[in-house]
């Protein structure tokens, strides 16, 4: 079973140079601390910036310089700023070549339910939904199983919906699974001392097993 | 050039009347017209829609109208940082419109352009499609939005000059260029006031056309939400 | 009877203070040059920029500084300058106060004719269509006959159109009248020596008069 | 960063095919890709489609393909300044599409905004209308106008950076940021090519994630087309 930093370092390797990058909150935004330095990407900031770069220091804190999980940030030699109609349009015409974010399900068919859980206050969606829609590459950072041990890849969502049919890959704590574009999880990789029988029996939705799967190398 | 200072921020919000739409920019707490709201608390008109991707939190921002009972609707992709915010909308007393982020920002944008509807694939199959036109193009789908226009725009900006022309910093631009554009009347404030000639016309994020009141502010707290640092 | 200068002076009575203009290319162009000094107004130029100031001197040239007209020309102090969306952008959502153009022909319903003449080479449209179908005000320079004496201000346009119902106000070389809003053009005042019977003849819109019209003053 | 510079004009359109939709910047002459122009003469591919404001002069800018006959159609909204474009439109050589400015500026945005489609007032009533949907908002009726995206954009900035952040320098931006976001392929000259970190982010016009292909260009000639100029 992997941890949160386990799973932000196993996204870590599906990162190619020269990609423009849109992190979600939580461990898509662990993913930046595991890119090779070889590796030269862009991260993107939704509220207004490409090229973010690590956290101040205490010297460098600029109210006026926030990611959009609201943290202070600094910037990269490089950077471009603009306002948040551009920044969608950017995601919207599919110029941000890889979107990694959170789930709280994800079905067969790669719908994502990720913004609202009824019962509880709703927040609202932010960018998600824009995201969802338009990227080219969607890769979901998620736990197999919610605490109560009852699965998170589904046939079909339970939750409302954030966006249909755009989930490509998913790396949880147990596996990393493709969704086909027929429909279906094809098992990739296990993670270290999960077995193929574990992951069957955490995954709900239809998974699809073929030939030998490796256990993942971080 | 025409001149569009006035004094303060009490006599630029002087004539918001009890249920105007507003818009105010900003980002969580980045890029807040902190003025033109302290003078909305002072001046106490009730009502208020409120179109801002976010609500403040309990003690700043929009938040502060929100404790006041001033705001009867907000339009925002998010919500989620403000206590009071939760207990009025539980309770009843807020009407909250929740809107994708990237929707948000291009129907304010539409406002602002003269181009009263358009087509998004953000919300296609979601409950934010309830209701809307959808189609096809090119064999995806899509959703009908349309614009969105306030009858006031409080924005925030980091410069401008006399004529109304604006310059933003950092990511506190976010949504204030585009509600900048889509008031009826818009009411910007500014860190620095400069004569005209002082701004380089290349560097001008919005231009004084869109402009009608200007006026420096004062004592801007520019609060941090999530203050994040390293060590070295 | 005006001449161009003429009618470019009379239509420059009619710029208000504050007032932001967007002057089309031949007479209207004209008209900034009769603007008081003691009025303040800010000239759009569709191709990006708000502040057109005079012609440049030999050394003030620039080729990256033209106007829609494709002249060179200089800024004002306190001039902002962006893309061609942006422009259109400000002209559809009705922030240019006053658009000033020429026309061919001008219905008595306030359709205008301008871009293309049936047998000749099709120039195109630029931003007058744009123009005519978003501006809070528009008023129209030209010429009320053409040479062979046929009137050009007529019960609907013979020419194929830029735009429907949105002509407010014409400056003609003999009249200004205003289109009313269910049709017809009202007389407003005569060009000095010309009377109210040559304005009838020339006109085969129809044409309102009621009580005494005063001859313009410049 | 990720650098995006090649050598120069030659290798920026090394494979545009035959048959290619282009969009190519500028006003005028003002703004034009020069040196792309001159490589795509040298390069002689043939059947384009052009998307630009104007078609240039019959000696410089689009002019030159014209001449070359390597332009299949033209998509502006004026024409006016060339004889042998007006040659070869009578003659049915080349096709002619055109488009009012702001439909077309606002088109070309929508490409690079990702939204298929708009509802704009330009054009209503005339034969710009004809073929397309109208409907009516708010008692006024509007045309549905659909995005132009192109295979290659060729834009000029006045700066850029290795990473392909873009400034503009006075009326020469126009049409550029938008065709910069709306290719597939976007390649951008400049008249000043300086590493990343030189251009301050918030002055950026044009931001590299939207540039494939940046290089310096040589000898720039911004011709004038109304040489205008008062006495003193």
């Amino acid at each position: 079973m992997l941890d949160k930093i386990g799973i932000a370092k196993r996204i870590a390797r599906e990162v190619r140079d020269g990609m423009y990058i849109n992190l979600g909150i939580g461990i898509p935004t662990l993913v930046a601390n595991y890119i090779p330095s070889s590796i030269n990407v862009v991260l993107q900031s939704e509220n207004g910036l490409l090229g973010i770069g690590p956290f101040p220091t205490e010297a460098e804190v600029d109210p006026d310089l926030i990611n959009a999980g609201k943290q202070t940030i600094t910037m990269m030699p490089g950077s471009a700023l603009f306002s948040s109609a551009e920044s969608f349009a950017m995601i919207r015409s599919g110029k941000v070549d890889l979107t990694i974010l959170g789930a709280m399900e994800v079905s067969e068919q790669g719908d994502i339910a990720n913004w609202k859980v009824p019962g509880k206050m709703v927040k609202g969606m932010g960018g998600a939904m824009d995201l969802v829609a338009s990227a080219k590459h969607i890769i979901v950072a998620m736990q197999h199983c919610s605490k109560d041990g009852a699965s998170k890849l589904l046939p079909s969502c339970t939750l409302p919906i954030t966006g249909l049919r755009c989930v490509k890959r998913i790396v949880s704590d147990m596996a990393v699974v493709d969704i086909l574009p027929g429909g279906g999880f094809k098992l990739l990789e296990r993670a270290p001392g999960v077995t193929v029988d574990d992951i069957k029996k955490a995954t709900a939705g239809k998974l699809i097993v073929e030939g030998e799967i490796p256990e993942m190398t971080l | 050039m025409i001149n569009k200072v006035v004094a303060d921020a009490d006599e630029a919000v002087r004539d918001i009347p009890d249920q105007a739409v507003l818009m105010l920019g900003g980002f969580g707490l980045c890029g807040i017209p902190e003025n033109a709201i302290a003078a909305l608390l002072r001046k106490g008109v009730k009502g208020l829609t409120c179109i801002s991707n976010n609500a403040g939190v309990d003690d700043f921002g929009i938040g502060l109208m929100l404790k006041t009972r001033q705001v009867k609707k907000m339009i925002s992709s998010y919500v989620g940082e403000n206590a009071e915010f939760e207990r009025q909308l539980l309770s009843g007393e807020l009407e909250v419109e929740l809107i994708p982020q990237g929707t948000l920002a291009e129907r304010v944008r539409a406002g602002g352009a003269g181009i009263p509807a358009f087509f998004t694939p953000a919300g296609v199959g979601t409950e934010v499609a309830a209701g809307k036109e959808t189609r096809d193009f090119d064999g995806k789908t899509y959703l009908m939005e349309r614009w969105l226009r306030a009858d006031f725009s409080l924005v925030k900006a980091w410069k401008g000059d006399t004529a109304g022309n604006l310059i933003y910093r950092g990511t506190a631009r976010n949504f204030n260029p585009m509600m900048a554009a889509a008031g009826k009347v818009t009411i910007a404030e500014v860190e620095e006031l400069v004569p005209v000639g002082q701004l380089d016309p290349n560097d001008i994020h919005t231009p004084g056309i869109y402009v009608h009141r200007i006026f420096q502010g004062r004592g801007y707290e520019k609060r941090i939400e999530q203050r994040t640092t390293r060590k070295s």
